[in-house]
């Protein structure tokens, strides 16, 4: 019966992995997407339905190294802001799709018509900016925005292209599932599909295709996170995948130290989120006081299994964002865990402990409050369980609810509730990272729905703070008032971040190498094109 | 060599839940080719238990504990199921007591004869077989639960005579049936047996019809046979108490004076070892030896006998104890305490009681006598008010419409009118007390507090012959036997003093020892009371004893009624004559007259 | 006839109030299913975009008009058959998706089912014709023990064992990347090889409820008078217990079965949630946690109507194998 | 004979409940029962036997089996064998709230339909029909996601919700016959209550389908609070032995070959399922006679 299994007799590590032409055979990545039992579907507006090969396929006109968050020349060379509302990009010259048509900035204004003609495709929610794009010429695209539009640019890079001649043929773009050699520009074809298994294959006629040193991709189906998963990539059938593996270094990387690897660069943050309407939580010093309650340390090594660093209390990402933080910041805003510090801060801030040891409110009677987590997610539990300890040592009597993580939502989004967790920023719009979580235009009254606002925090000083930052078109602007963003975040407290989540990534380096580490971090892990094209055979 | 010879045989129930019962204790009879034996025997004496011992079919926990069996021959007690295989049906057949579920439910019943010649590698003719009991060869294709229960127990004694056996085992084969179903196959049986001449042992606890049928007869008790002689002798004279017990209460209803006799008390628990004769404790001539001194099965009179004082010669007469005397006047001067005028009651097109006219009136009895499915419950539904009638009127005390009762007021109806169950097994709720049943007529129809309750109680079971009735207040339904049963639940009945009593079939789920003894308790009730009773029954002797009139019902109209011996001894119609003919009549003309 | 008017009636009464319970479900729940896909897509660790919540939204369309008026639409779609479009797997119809996964799932559970029912009968019967001897006990008593053991569990340690250390069996999925459904032989095989390890974990903890059942039912059976008058008649012992026995005692284990057959498609959550396997279950599972409330709800129709046309067909069939039964009574 | 009689006759003589006595008779039945009974003293007795708490983390995450960790301990650093012991309360406790719960439902909604017919049965009958047709783990499964808080009690209550209506069928049935009992119609000549009727002399009279029932839905109860929990619908701060399989297996136990923490629990819970099932074989015996001899 050995090897008779379909799947396995193909898999498998080790040399022989690099074709005659200095190219790696294949590769074999982890889940494509599409749920579990996929359907083919290639239209790249479809995020949640559509399957992993959509990235290889199109393309975008820039592409963010979301790391370092700077932006790459794609299918645009470069761009240029003519006025904050004016931004003209140079395209590529001898761009072809695959199917050999040339590619031009019809191409871009079309897709672009096509987001506002059908909004259900313009998942970016890019209309709400842009009054209008021209082309100019068969090399320009001119964007037009309604508003000083430098807030915007992270979102235009995320848009892929799509050739007009495919798809101006669809009646119905939104149901359209482009299931048939679905034409992009992008350094791969879809080769097969079945809903086990997706295969990609390298596109010859690619614009910079001697730079992919792969041949062909392999894509297969599983249940993110299941055991057996973690198993097939500990015994290394996985070349890269993207999946949470406890002890990851027992599991994985020891087994082959030389060629398992794994990195897992910090994502947005984790934070706590006080309901910032009532007491205690609306008072400052109270709130100063609880940034040194949390024994990140632990929820990291415990909950986290020690995946995670501890946030900044800045709302940055640290270290990817260092150059947004503001000067003279200690430890780049991590606060450490000094629970005698609270202790005292809160008695001086007039929540003294009784002679019982439980800590009152200003009212004289003890704090009691709920701290809310998603049943469901179970690091998040035990790290809410942990920090609830923390609480609980301060003396606060604090209980642990575990709602359904729908209920969850709608308690966080409508405010009801005392503490749980929330998650902001880590994403390249410095905009959307600070107005989402404290931009009062994204909170709402307790009982009606906020946006992202969750804690409620409404600050004229911040709200100023957020409008340069949307204006501004300049970096120093920029990093003004993001560094003014930052102090709010340090000197006010609207949140105690503290942890970042991880991004998972594993990768094994005996068939090819090149992949982003933390030595070199050219990309995130899911920047997958500007991963692909720096991966190169192993050995060569 | 007689063709069955049991010798000293002895059978043990031993369940895991109780002590060891010797159901069947060192049994010793012959049967011969071609005789047709009755075995008699109250409820639980053994009979059945005997029965599969001969048929080598008993199952755990009952065992051959000891003796034999032996068959034309053969060793049944000891020989294996491949031994006994050759036997079976082909020599040795029956019918069992409950032929209704003796059929496989699932296979026709062609497919049963067949199965049956298939066994024994035989060819057979079914339909031969069921013309012989008077059945259609279209009987063959169907399904068991498609047949009535007369029928169901014709295919099985056509099933028991497919291979022409030599003995065939009848273990009250005709209980549960119809009356004059019942007639029709036991005048059937006799007929084949006769024309076939196999010998049978007829299992029954009915008298009357072992005793008609029988050649020969033997009686059991507690496991032992008692006695054993030809049936006309054990007619005329009945060695043993236990016997004369037995027989004496049968009558002829025809009779213009008619007595019957009943043995009190309740047979001996079988797990308990009884020193001398298991009969003492309810025998009325006992002497101080029967109840040390274990009497054996000695030859006497015609037959054998199973008595200290027939060993000894002396004359034996049990019948005196208690006798009850059928004594019924009848005079129309009495006003009726409820009067049924032309009642109908129709469910969907079944008119099961047509335009019956009636009264009741207090200190009388009326009986309601009719075939099974002859409407006899439908009118005690009507006049307790359960039913409504689809038209006529029943009138109560001249003023109460009982017909339109409803709530409370039907309530307060039946403080008046009780009824008395037939099955005194269903009538109590197994875990209630007997001293629960009684207080709740009590204390919702009297107002009785709790503790007055408990005390009338005490006074009612006394008033039914349990006493001292402390003993009983406290016991629970199945630590009381079937006529002790019955008389709570009668108590029950009078407990709210009802001016009418209805009683559906109070007797016909008990031993024929017992009924008598209901009989005269109802009957002296309703004399001291000035109660108006409806005695409901398929029995014409219990009705000639108790009852002042009878009606006759058939197919819900009353073809004759007037007062009981009128209508017994000078029935007109042909119903009526019907149901007289089919009693079994042991002692062929003459009434039969008791010899001391 | 009048039966057959009344079984009709429970059937659509069922089948209607099954319908409005679907209909209210989505209505009732907290959360909405586009928020569900947004933070699914980003995972527990990143904000959720409110644009792409808008535009999910958009894509889903909402249902427009009062309760009443979507209840309308709703029931008129569903007696069309129309099921409307999943949420997980837009634009493919739920339809299409019930298609992908129904053979898997009928395959799978369904030769599983009548395998544990064929051998679970056998040996019940088995057991009560060999009452209170060796083989009683170890039927019994083995199937207790082992038809107690967690389905799950049992399922975590053979791929354990024959998957991950034996590497006997494939881990999981219906077949392997490899090959590509068709009517090959290669697929088949392949196919066949993956079902090993489900199809074994079910049939281990399938047996022993029919295994107690049909002794229970036999020994009674055999208890019966119609057998004690088949062993009078000199039938042989093992005619006896087929016959007389298991022929009588297997009429509830076959309704219990046909009930069994309805059901399957709800039973098979678990199984194919551990070894990732296509069929309805897994996708049932995942239509919940999604909140993919079309998907859902034409999965709970089927399997409700799958059980109830299960229980009519087992009505029927009861009164083809029993004729004992009095249909009126059935009900 | 009636059932209850039987019991009755069966317990004479000693102090014990009928059912009981019967039940202990058969040796299946009271290898069972032991079995149950080490389950219980180790649920009651849970934090005198297990070393640590359920929830203390402060051990070396994921390690095998040592001296001081008898079974090794969880991805998160507790402490398996102290997790797998308090396991068995919750799966006890599930065992008999959701049991009683649901055994509870089924005899109300049976003894109303099964008592009052006419309309009340008819509309009874076809929600205990529908409960029936609807099926049971979908609908588990979808109450248990979608309820507004996860715990213990909810699964709790979802069980028993999906549960009762098998009970009730039967328990319907059983009334049907009892009530046409002759001495229900006595009572009925004693002009006694409806409600008195029904709890006076039909309950009684009910109590070993009670036990038939509750003793199914014990089981169902504890096999589903495992499989919720096995799928990760469970209340992940509670500790059953569901939820300790469900998080080895996402724990990566397999992966780090901490065989300890995957078989434990399933063998805990077979185990105890064992004499459930065991304890079911002196069960049925109470409902059928031809069974008692084994
Ligand atoms: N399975 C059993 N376990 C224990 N005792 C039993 C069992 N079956 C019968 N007995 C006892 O054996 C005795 C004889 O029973 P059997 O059935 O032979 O009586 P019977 O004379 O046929 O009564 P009936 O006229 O009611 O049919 C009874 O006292 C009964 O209590
Ligand atoms: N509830 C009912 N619905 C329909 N038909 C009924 C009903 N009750 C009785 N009958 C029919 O009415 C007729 C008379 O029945 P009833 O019970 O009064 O007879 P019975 O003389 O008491 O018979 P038995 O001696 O068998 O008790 C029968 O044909 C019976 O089938
Ligand atoms: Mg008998
Ligand atoms: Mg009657």
């Amino acid at each position: 019966l050995v090897g008779c299994t379909g799947t396995s007799g193909t898999n498998g590590s080790g040399g022989g992995g690099t074709a005659a032409n200095g190219l790696v055979d294949f590769l074999d990545y982890g889940d494509f997407g599409g749920g579990t039992a996929p359907q083919a579907n290639y239209n790249p507006y479809l995020e949640a339905t559509r399957l992993g090969a959509v990235d290889y396929v199109f393309e975008k006109l820039m592409v963010y190294d979301s790391f370092s968050c700077t932006p790459k020349p794609w299918l645009a060379t470069g761009f240029q802001w003519n006025d904050p509302k004016t931004l003209t990009f140079t395209l590529r010259d001898g761009v072809k799709w695959n199917d050999g048509k040339p590619f031009s900035s019809k191409d871009v204004a079309f897709t672009f018509d096509l987001l506002k003609k059908h909004q259900a495709l313009d998942v970016k929610g890019i209309w709400r900016y842009l009054a209008a794009v021209e082309t100019p010429d068969a090399k320009t695209v001119t964007i037009k925005f309604k508003d000083p539009g430098a807030s915007t640019f992270t979102l235009l890079t995320e848009i892929y292209i799509v050739p007009e001649h495919v798809w101006s043929q669809q009646s119905d773009p939104v149901k359209f599932v482009n299931a048939q050699n679905p034409v992009g520009t992008g350094p791969m074809k879809v080769k097969s599909f079945n809903p086990q298994q997706l295969t990609i294959e390298r596109n010859p006629d690619y614009w910079q295709a001697d730079k992919v040193k792969v041949q062909e991709i392999r894509f297969h189906k599983a249940d993110a996170g299941g055991a057996v998963e973690q198993l097939k990539l500990s015994r290394g059938e996985y070349d890269t995948n993207a999946m949470f593996v406890p002890d990851i270094k027992k599991a994985f990387v020891d087994r082959d130290p030389d060629t398992n690897h794994y990195w897992y660069p910090p994502g947005g943050s984790i934070s706590a989120y006080m309901n910032l309407t009532e007491a205690p939580f609306n008072d400052l010093a109270f709130r100063k006081a609880l940034t040194t309650a949390f024994d990140r340390d632990q929820i990291i090594t415990k909950a986290q299994l020690g995946y995670v660093k501890a946030a900044s209390q800045t709302g940055l990402v640290v270290p990817g964002q260092e150059k947004w933080l503001p000067q003279g910041l200690a430890d780049e805003g991590r606060i450490a865990f000094d629970p005698a510090k609270t202790d005292s801060a809160l008695t001086a801030a007039g929540y003294p402990k009784d002679a019982q040891g439980k800590r009152l409110g200003k009212d004289g009677k003890p704090v009691k409050f709920t701290f809310k987590v998603p049943g469901s997610y179970t690091d998040w539990v035990s790290a809410a369980q942990i920090i609830v300890q923390n609480l609980k040592a301060l003396g606060f009597d604090v209980a642990l609810e575990t709602p359904n993580p729908p209920t969850y939502e709608s308690d966080r989004a409508v405010g009801r509730y005392d503490m749980l967790f929330g998650v902001h920023g880590g994403s390249c719009n410095m905009f959307r990272n600070f107005s989402e979580p404290l931009g009062s235009d994204q909170s709402a009254p307790i009982g009606q729905k906020a946006a992202s606002n969750f804690v409620r925090w409404n600050d004229p000083a911040t709200d100023k703070l957020l409008e340069e930052l949307r204006l501004a078109t300049d970096e120093a602007k920029q990093k003004e008032a993001v560094a003014g963003l930052a102090k709010v975040m340090t000197d006010q407290v609207p949140m105690i971040p503290l942890w970042y989540g991880a991004k998972w990534f594993q990768y094994q380096t005996d068939k090819a190498v090149g992949w982003p580490d933390e030595k070199n971090p050219y990309a995130a892990p899911g920047d997958n094109v500007l991963v692909l094209t720096n991966l190169k055979p192993a050995g060569s | 060599m007689a063709l069955l010879e049991v010798r000293d045989l002895s059978v043990t129930y031993s369940p895991r839940d109780s002590a060891p019962v010797r159901a069947v204790d060192g049994v010793s009879f012959d049967v011969a080719d071609g005789e047709f034996v009755g075995l008699l025997g109250e409820s639980g004496s053994g009979k059945s238990t005997l029965g599969n011992a001969i048929l080598a079919l008993l199952d755990r926990p009952a065992a051959v504990s000891g003796g034999s069996v032996v068959f034309d021959g053969t060793t049944v007690t000891s020989a294996s199921e491949d031994e006994l295989r050759p036997l079976r049906w082909a020599k040795i057949s029956t019918v069992f007591q409950s032929s209704m579920n003796s059929l496989n439910p699932v296979i026709t019943v062609g497919a049963q004869f067949a199965d049956t010649f298939a066994a024994h590698g035989r060819e057979g003719d079914a339909k031969h077989l069921l013309e012989l009991v008077s059945l259609d060869a279209s009987v063959l294709q169907r399904y068991p639960h498609e047949l009535s229960g007369g029928m169901k127990q014709r295919v099985a004694l056509a099933l028991a005579l497919a291979l022409e056996p030599r003995f065939v085992l009848l273990d009250e084969p005709t209980t549960g049936l119809d009356v004059v179903v019942q007639r029709n196959i036991l005048d059937r049986l006799r007929q084949l047996q006769t024309e076939l001449g196999f010998a049978v042992l007829f299992i029954s606890h009915d008298l009357g019809t072992v005793m008609e049928m029988a050649d020969r007869v033997m009686v059991m008790y507690a496991g032992e046979l008692v006695e054993d002689q030809p049936a006309a002798a054990m007619m005329r004279h009945q060695l043993h108490p236990y016997t004369q017990g037995l027989l004496g209460s049968y009558a002829d209803p025809r009779a213009s004076q008619i007595s019957v006799d009943f043995i009190p008390g309740r047979p001996p628990n079988l797990a308990l070892r009884q020193e001398g004769c298991r009969f003492t404790p309810r025998c009325p001539v006992a002497v101080d030896a029967c109840s040390t001194t274990h009497p054996d099965l000695l030859p006497a009179g015609a037959g054998t006998a199973r008595c200290l004082l027939v060993e000894e010669g002396q004359p034996v007469d049990a019948r005196r104890a208690r006798t009850f005397v059928a004594d019924r006047t009848n005079d129309t001067e009495i006003e009726p305490v409820l009067t049924v005028r032309n009642a109908v009651k129709t469910y969907k097109t079944n008119r099961a009681v047509d335009d019956v006219s009636f009264d009741l009136k207090p200190g009388r009895v009326t009986a309601l006598v009719g075939q099974s499915g002859s409407g006899k419950t439908t009118i005690a539904r009507l006049v307790t008010g359960v039913e409504r009638p689809t038209d006529g009127t029943i009138t109560f005390e001249n003023s109460v419409d009982v017909g339109k009762l409803r709530g409370r007021k039907l309530r307060s109806y039946r403080r008046h009118t009780q009824l008395v169950f037939q099955d005194p097994f269903a009538a109590l709720n197994p875990t209630r007390t007997v001293a629960y049943a009684l207080s709740r007529p009590l204390r919702n129809h009297l107002k009785l507090s709790a503790a007055d309750a408990r005390e009338r109680a005490a006074e009612l079971l006394e008033t039914v012959g349990l006493s001292p009735a402390a003993q009983f207040l406290d016991k629970l339904p199945h630590q009381l036997s079937g006529g002790q049963r019955q008389r709570v639940v009668i108590a029950r009945a009078l407990a709210p003093e009802p001016k009418i009593l209805v009683a559906d079939e109070p007797i016909s789920m008990l031993d024929v020892s017992i009924r008598a003894e209901i009989l005269a308790l109802l009957d002296q009730l309703v004399k001291d009371r000035g109660i108006a009773m409806l005695y409901i029954t398929h029995d014409l002797l219990s009705a000639r004893l108790l009852a002042d009139n009878v009606l006759v019902l058939n197919q819900g109209k009353v073809v004759e009624s007037g007062p009981t011996l009128n209508v017994i001894q000078h029935a007109q119609d042909p119903y009526t004559q019907l149901l007289l003919d089919s009693i079994p009549n042991p002692v062929d003309t003459e009434p039969w007259v008791s010899t001391s | 006839m009048r039966y057959f008017l009344r079984r009709a009636g429970f059937f659509l009464a069922t089948l209607w109030a099954a319908i409005t319970l679907n209909f209210l479900i989505p209505r009732l729940q907290p959360g909405d299913p586009a928020e569900a896909i947004v933070s699914r897509l980003g995972g527990q660790s990143q904000a959720i975009d409110p644009a792409q919540v808008e535009a999910v939204r958009k894509m889903l369309g909402t249902p427009g008009g009062n309760l009443l008026t979507q209840y309308g639409d709703y029931l008129s779609a569903v007696l069309r058959g129309d099921f409307g479009i999943s949420y997980t797997y837009f634009p493919y119809t739920v339809t299409h998706m019930i298609g992908q996964g129904l053979p898997w799932t009928l395959i799978l559970v369904g030769v599983t089912q009548v395998v544990s029912f064929v051998v679970g009968t056998l040996l019940g019967a088995w057991a009560a014709y060999r009452r209170n001897s060796r083989v009683d006990s170890v039927i019994t008593l083995g199937s207790t023990f082992v038809g107690t053991l967690p389905f799950f569990w049992l399922a975590l340690v053979l791929i354990y064992v024959f998957a991950i250390t034996l590497n006997w069996f494939p881990s999981g999925g219906g077949y392997g990347g490899g090959s590509n459904p068709g009517w090959t032989w290669l697929f088949f095989s392949d196919a066949f090889q993956h079902s090993v390890l489900p199809a074994v974990s079910l049939l281990i903890v399938g047996p022993i409820g029919w295994i107690i059942g049909m002794r229970n039912n036999m020994v009674q059976t055999l208890g019966e008078d119609y057998a004690r008058l088949a062993r009078a008649k000199g039938l042989p012992r093992r005619r006896i217990a087929l016959t007389y026995g298991a022929r009588i005692a297997v009429l509830p284990n076959v309704t219990g079965f046909a009930i069994a057959l309805g059901g399957i498609l709800g039973g098979t959550v678990l199984v194919e949630s551990i070894f990732n396997y296509p069929g309805l279950g897994r996708m049932m599972l995942e239509a919940v946690s999604n909140r993919d409330y079309p998907l859902m709800q034409a999965l709970f129709l089927f399997i409700t109507v799958g059980v109830l046309i299960a229980n009519f067909l087992a009505d029927l069939l009861y009164g083809v194998l029993d004729p004992r039964v009095r249909r009126e009574e059935a009900v | 004979m009636t059932l209850e009689a039987q019991a009755v006759e069966v317990s004479r003589g000693s102090r014990l409940p009928g059912w009981f006595v019967i039940l202990w008779r058969n040796r299946k039945c009271r290898i069972g029962l032991l079995m149950l009974a080490a389950f219980v003293l180790i649920a009651v007795f849970a934090p005198l036997i297990a070393p640590y708490g359920p929830r203390a983390n402060t051990f070396t995450p994921s390690i095998g089996p040592s001296g001081s960790n008898w079974l090794g301990t969880t991805a998160q650093g507790e402490d398996v064998f102290s997790q797998l012991v308090y396991g068995a309360r919750t799966s006890l406790v599930v065992g008999l709230a959701a049991g009683t719960l649901s055994t509870a439902i089924g005899l109300a909604v049976g003894l109303t339909a099964g008592y009052l017919r006419g309309t009340v049965d008819e509309v009874l009958s076809f929600f205990i029909n529908l409960a029936l047709v609807v099926p049971v783990l979908p609908l588990m499964i979808t109450l248990a996601a979608y309820a507004p808080v996860k715990g213990l009690w909810l699964i709790i209550f979802v069980i028993s919700i999906t549960g009762w209506a098998y009970g009730a069928r039967l328990k319907r049935s059983q009334i049907i016959t009892l009530r046409t009992r002759d001495y229900i119609t006595a009572a009925k000549f004693a002009g006694d209550s409806t409600a008195r009727i029904i709890v006076r002399e039909i309950l009684p009279n009910m109590t070993s389908l009670v036990v038939v029932g509750f003793m199914g839905a014990c089981l169902g109860a504890i096999g589903g609070e495992a499989g919720l929990a096995f799928l990760g619908l469970g209340d992940p701060t509670t500790t059953s032995w569901g939820t300790m399989l469900n998080q080895a297996n996402t724990g990566g136990a397999m992966l780090t070959g901490q065989w300890a923490w995957l078989i434990a629990p399933g063998l805990a819970f077979a185990g105890l399922m064992t004499a459930l099932t065991l304890i079911n074989f002196g069960v049925d015996a109470l409902s059928n006679p031809h069974l008692r001899e084994d």
